[in-house]
């Protein structure tokens, strides 16, 4: 069973953005919300998710409809389906994790303009069936998720000592002295996070190559 | 062409070291074995008319330019061809002709007045094996012989320290370069002698057959590519073609005699001080019979841009000095502590540059090989106003055109960036080698 | 000392392709060389190579970093007894001094050097000696204050990112050491732009009711418009004080004269550009001067301060000296060095005077105008490139 | 013909997709405003010491706080308490029909953002009981300390009028109180944020001001007369 799964078309489309083709640190896509939304866990951790949700639908909407779309004007179409789908997640949040979103603020909103969901509808979805389509849309979100997740604990945890609000950092060694970084509550600071990130995955992926 | 009496590239490198040759000129005679070696023709690829034990005589034909089939090489001396050596993938690295002086020369036209046309001129030269002398900026390869030069620059003086001087042998060869300048302008109306400022010399007798220029120069920056770029006003002349005295002499005695001139004047230096001399030899000599092996660095050419000479010790076509370099490792505690008033260096960054001492050239690297930490100090030495380190980006980035626009062919090859380089980067051979490059790929 | 040479050489296959500690060769290859210099010998067509290579030129700094070093020392104890209000004998400042100093030293260079070996040996590149002036120069960057962590994690950051990222020494864009300072900054403000300079635990200081702030820091605190020299001779600082350097600040920053001492060898040794220095004072006193004619009522009263203490308070000296003049980082061409140095100038001023925020601007000038220095080096490049006649093919 | 069917299916994604967002806004409507709302009982609350900061509440158990034991009202020129809406709000901590604390909107410029929070005090109308800050974008580890336990804790206590009941407000010293101010006078000041002066300045003012705003109500608490 795991065999026939690991062979699967579906399957590798699904890990290909987890790790060679990671939409964040190998492809650098979705940057400038990668930098916004990284100072808390859990603020990632929903941008994770509502971005997941955005891009599996809209993958999965777009690709269904693709035999339809008429040629001239998919952007727009893709647009819309694609703001749509980012304002109901808005709506959603605003409604039931109201802490989030006010942390969120603009962001969510500006999943419209990230990169990965227009790049994935584009280069993925309108030429690929919906299954596939919905595997890539999940894996890429995946892909920026862990990026994101990983982002968002290093910075949580050195610029607040805390890991999704709480304090993980032990109170002794705040009396031994040390301070929490302020750093790393800049957005410079996933900058370099991420910088750091690509730089590891790339020597991994080369020495890989370098290996097979 | 700029027409100035004089012109002027200080870039403050001014270095001594020891071991300057006596001007006196000793005349040594010919070795009983003799060898034409290849090392210093770098763009030539032979191709043999003569077959080992076969006999020739001196002006003979041994090979031609596969490239450039017009252009050969002649033997210096009668003999019988002793040995042909090859290096690594069969590539020919010397004759060598046992001599026998027995057997007359072989005898051209003699030509006691210049020839009338260029054409005239380009076939007595070719015909008389005297081509494979000069060269042609910008790849310092040997020109073809159907082009037309845009100028000639004859250089009286070698830029590099321990080159014979002039003033040494003046008496001897003053009416020869006369006569060759006459030969030379019959090919190219623009001729520029260019002698070395600090040299007396008087020019006044070549004036008025060609442009002279006094060159007042650092420390090997009086080079025929610095002064064509210091005279040019058009890009017409960076293809100029250039030779030295030394061709002036052979190619106006051969055509005098009609026997082909084989004799040059050199330079041993850092040899002894008894050996250190200017003297006048026969091409291709055999050097162990005026000075046997010593554990030094031989070095055809100069110290700049010389060749370490590796077994062989017959003297290379068109190679007029042989220095020996210092090998011996000194042993000193965190050298880079010290006062250096002893270390010869451009920078102020030892002693030795307030104290100018004369020291014996040595093969020491004086540091490790490093990245470039953009110190500056190449591009404040470099003759023709490039950028080294800029240059040296693009050349490591394989960006050719850029190089190119940013001047890499003004480049003259000096290697005074190399020395000057706290890195140890040998910025020098690697422009070398992607002009090669770039020459082989035009010319493929 | 031939025999000790002779005993390394020994060793030298162990460590050469092949050896046992084939990794380990950048370490040995920098134990031989930094005790007996290098043994190589020249290949290729230059025979001959001048005497200077990099580890002389990174010698020549540090040589000109002893003045302000030894001067910080002292300066460290001087503060302490000073602010614990009791007198004391030169020995015992130096005491406290050292043992203020040492600890931030050996930290800086104990993990500098971790990192630089092992990047050397992943890499399989020599080590470089750049490391030796970042190891002391971030260090004389920093309040006596700094706890020793704090030290380890910004060197650390600073030849990690600051230069290893980009390949080490020679490829990087920005000084190691400033970008060390600018992570410990950013990091934790508190203790590089709070109040506290002087080495006393803050109980010991109140204990008699005396705090030090630095120059700057009164004179941002000015409320009173055109008062900042009153503002600053009220809390006892005169020119001649910031001259010599007796005054709290970072370890090495506070000496003007020192740090000129610091200059004089750089230039007379030719391993500084002057180009760089001149360039950067001209922009501090042509910016100052601009900004003291703006001054009225309602500017900002910083904007008052006069040229003359624009250039003798703060790190503006150790910056313009040691930091802006990194051969790395700043520009190769002799007129964008100028440009750099003026740029530098201009904005350490506007930092300073416009910003509220940050009283002090010599770090974040440079660390700009370092990433402005290739476009300043295109430029002239350009132009240059311009007016040669070609040469193409 | 291509154009007209891209007309329509573009005609067709607008309805289909404007009828689901019309959908989701008005279902989810009355979601987002009891959030907001609730949002802002819970930072008065907190400011009026009811709830514990160290404790998490739901929803609906900081509505019933609220609910009970807050009322919001406006103060008038007069320093009078009403339901005529005007632009000092006040939030009104009332138990067993005793005026406990009341709480107030603050705000002001700090280095980098403005500031806004709410300030409590005591019945008294003279005694600091606690301050919040909700939102602001200060420098970490310098002006953001504005929300630090140590400096909103120096508040508690302190007095806003001296021993002749005028009005001084609270300062925000530079460094320690103790280090600069006599020790009559420390009730009057708070210990600034080291290294974070133009953010402790600008806190400093805006209790000026917004303390001023109000003082016509608190000099009412002061003589004793009866508020509500």
């Amino acid at each position: 069973m795991w065999r026939r799964i690991k062979s699967s078309q579906a399957f590798a489309v699904f890990t290909a953005p987890l790790s060679i083709k990671n939409p964040v640190s190998v492809l650098v896509l979705g940057i400038c919300s990668s930098l916004a939304v990284t100072i808390q866990l859990k603020t990632a951790v929903v941008m994770v998710l509502a971005m997941t949700v955005v891009l599996t639908f809209s993958n999965g909407i777009l690709s269904s409809l693709r035999k339809i779309i008429p040629k001239n004007i998919r952007i727009i179409v893709e647009l819309i389906v694609i703001a749509s789908l980012v304002i109901v997640a808005d709506q959603c949040l605003k409604a039931f994790m109201f802490d989030v979103s006010k942390q969120l603020s603009v962001f969510v909103g500006l999943i419209i303009t990230n990169c990965i969901i227009m790049g994935r509808a584009e280069a993925f979805a309108l030429a690929n069936n919906p299954w596939l389509s919905v595997w890539d849309g999940l894996g890429n979100g995946l892909g920026y998720g862990i990026i994101l997740i990983v982002v968002g604990a290093i910075r949580e945890l050195g610029g607040a000592g805390t890991l999704w609000g709480i304090s993980v950092m032990p109170e002794a060694v705040y009396d031994m002295g040390y301070v929490n970084m302020g750093l790393m509550v800049y957005a410079p600071a996933a900058f370099i996070v991420i910088g750091l990130m690509a730089w590891l995955q790339r020597t991994i992926i080369s020495d890989m190559r370098k290996g097979s | 062409m700029k027409k100035p009496e004089r012109i002027t590239i200080k870039k403050v490198f001014d270095v001594r070291f020891k071991g300057e040759p006596s001007p006196e000129c000793r005349v040594l005679p010919v070795s009983p074995r003799i060898g034409v070696s290849l090392a210093n023709l770098p763009s030539i690829k032979p191709k043999l008319v003569v077959a080992e034990s076969d006999t020739v005589v001196q002006g003979q034909a041994l090979f031609y330019d596969k490239t450039n089939p017009h252009v050969y090489v002649h033997a210096p001396v009668s003999g019988t061809v002793h040995r042909l050596v090859y290096g690594p993938r069969r590539q020919l690295q010397c004759i060598e002709i046992a001599t026998n002086s027995a057997l007359p020369p072989l005898a051209f036209e003699r030509l006691l007045t210049p020839p009338t046309s260029a054409a005239d001129t380009k076939s007595a030269l070719l015909e008389r094996g005297l081509w494979a002398y000069w060269r042609q900026l910008p790849f310092n390869t040997i020109p073809r012989p159907q082009d037309t030069p845009p100028a000639i620059v004859v250089q009286l003086a070698n830029p590099e320290p321990f080159h014979p001087r002039l003033s040494a042998v003046l008496p001897r060869v003053a009416n020869d370069i006369t006569a060759g300048l006459r030969i030379l302008q019959t090919l190219c109306p623009t001729i520029i002698v260019v002698a070395d400022a600090n040299e007396s010399i008087n020019l006044d007798d070549w004036s008025d057959m060609a442009q002279v220029v006094r060159v007042d120069a650092d420390f090997n920056h009086c080079s025929p590519g610095a002064a064509i770029y210091h005279l040019k006003d058009s890009d017409t002349y960076n293809h100029a073609w250039y030779c030295d005295w030394q061709f002036l002499v052979k190619i106006a005695q051969t055509f005098a005699t009609g026997v082909y001139a084989n004799q040059s004047y050199i330079t041993l230096s850092g040899y002894s001080d008894t050996a250190d001399a200017h003297y006048q030899v026969t091409d291709g000599m055999d050097l162990t019979t005026v000075a046997p092996p010593i554990a030094k660095r031989m070095v055809w050419g100069g110290l700049f841009s010389g060749i370490a000479a590796a077994e062989s010790f017959f003297l290379p076509v068109g190679i007029d000095a042989v220095s020996w370099v210092d090998t011996t490792e000194t042993v000193s505690l965190m050298p880079f502590l010290a006062l250096g008033a002893a270390k010869p260096s451009f920078t102020r960054a030892y002693l030795g540059h307030f104290l100018k001492p004369f020291t014996p050239p040595s093969t020491a690297l004086g540091g490790s090989y490093r990245d470039c930490v953009s110190c500056g100090h190449c591009e404040t030495v470099c003759p023709v106003h490039l950028m080294p380190q800029s240059l040296l980006r693009q050349v490591n980035a394989d960006d050719t055109d850029t190089a190119i626009r940013y001047g890499l062919l003004d480049c003259t090859q000096c290697g005074v960036c190399t020395y000057v380089c706290p890195a140890k980067i040998d910025l020098s051979a690697q422009f070398t080698a992607t002009k090669d490059r770039l020459y082989n790929e035009v010319n493929a | 000392m031939k025999f000790l040479y002779r005993r390394l050489q020994a060793l030298a296959p162990l460590f050469e392709k092949g050896g046992r500690f084939e990794r380990l060769y950048p370490l040995y290859e920098a134990v031989v060389t930094i005790h007996f210099g290098s043994s190589d010998t020249t290949r290729g067509r230059v025979q001959v190579r001048d005497a200077l290579d990099t580890k002389r030129f990174m010698i020549l700094v540090i040589i000109a970093l002893i003045p302000v070093t030894l001067f910080g020392i002292y300066n460290v104890g001087y503060q302490f007894y000073a602010a614990i209000g009791e007198p004391a004998s030169f020995g015992s400042m130096v005491m406290k001094g050292l043992t203020v100093f040492m600890p931030i030293l050996l930290t800086s260079y104990a993990v500098g050097g971790f990192w630089e070996v092992l990047f050397a040996v992943v890499r399989k590149h020599e080590i470089n000696e750049g490391f030796l002036v970042t190891g002391l120069l971030f260090p004389l960057t920093l309040p006596p204050t700094i706890p020793l962590w704090q030290v380890a994690l910004g060197i650390s950051f600073g030849i990690v990112i600051g230069k290893e990222v980009f390949g080490g020494t020679g490829k990087n864009f920005l000084n190691p050491a400033l970008t060390a300072r600018a992570f410990v900054y950013f990091s934790y403000p508190a203790y590089l732009s709070g109040e506290v300079w002087t080495a006393v635990s803050s109980s010991a200081s109140r204990l008699v009711g005396y705090t030090s702030a630095t120059p700057l820091g009164v004179a941002a605190a000015t409320a009173q418009p055109q008062a900042v020299t009153d503002a600053l001779s009220e809390a006892g600082y005169t020119v001649m004080h910031c001259m010599i350097g007796l005054i709290p600040g970072s370890i090495g920053e506070t000496s003007v004269l020192l740090c000129l001492v610091g200059a004089a060898i750089l230039i007379v040794t030719g391993v500084a550009s002057w180009r760089t220095m001149v360039g950067s004072v001209l922009g501090v006193v042509v910016t100052a001067t601009v900004l003291n004619g703006l001054v009225s009522d309602t500017t900002i009263p910083f904007l008052g301060m006069s040229p003359l203490w624009h250039l003798v308070v703060g790190s503006f000296a150790f910056g313009a000296v040691f930091m802006a003049t990194d051969p790395v980082s700043s520009p190769d061409l002799k007129p964008s060095k100028w440009v750099y140095g003026f740029g530098i100038g201009v904005l350490t001023v506007l930092i300073r005077v416009v910003n509220p925020a940050y009283p002090e601007g010599v770090m974040l000038a440079i660390l700009l105008m370092n990433v402005f220095a290739p476009l300043m080096d295109y430029s002239v490049a350009e132009y240059r490139v311009r007016k040669r006649i070609p040469n193409g093919l | 013909m291509a154009s007209n069917r891209s007309l329509v299916f573009a005609f067709g994604m607008c309805v289909v997709c404007g009828f689901g967002l019309t959908l989701a806004a008005t279902v989810l409507k009355p979601h987002q405003l009891r959030n907001q709302r609730v949002d802002q009982q819970r930072n008065i609350l907190k400011v009026l010491g009811v709830t514990d900061p160290n404790q998490s509440y739901s929803a609906d158990a900081i509505d019933d706080y609220y609910q009970q034991s807050v009322q919001k009202r406006y103060v008038n020129d007069q320093g009078q308490v009403s339901d005529q809406v005007s632009d000092r709000p006040i939030y009104l901590l009332v138990q067993n029909n005793t005026l406990r604390a009341y709480a107030i909107p603050i705000s002001g410029a700090g280095l980098w953002s403005t500031l806004y929070g709410y300030l409590s005090l005591e019945a008294d109308g003279e005694t600091l009981r606690g301050i919040t800050f909700y939102q602001h974008g200060e420098t970490p580890g310098l002006g953001a300390e504005i929300d630090a336990a140590w400096f909103q804790s120096n508040f508690v206590g302190k007095k806003i009028v001296d021993a002749n009941g005028t009005f001084t407000s609270v300062g925000v010293v530079r460094g320690a109180v103790v280090d600069s101010i006599s020790p009559d006078q420390r009730m009057h000041y708070v210990d600034g944020i080291s290294g974070a002066t133009v953010t402790s300045r600008g806190v400093d003012t805006l209790l000026k001001t917004d303390l001023q705003r109000y003082e016509a109500f608190a000099k009412r608490l002061r003589r004793k007369e009866r508020v509500i």
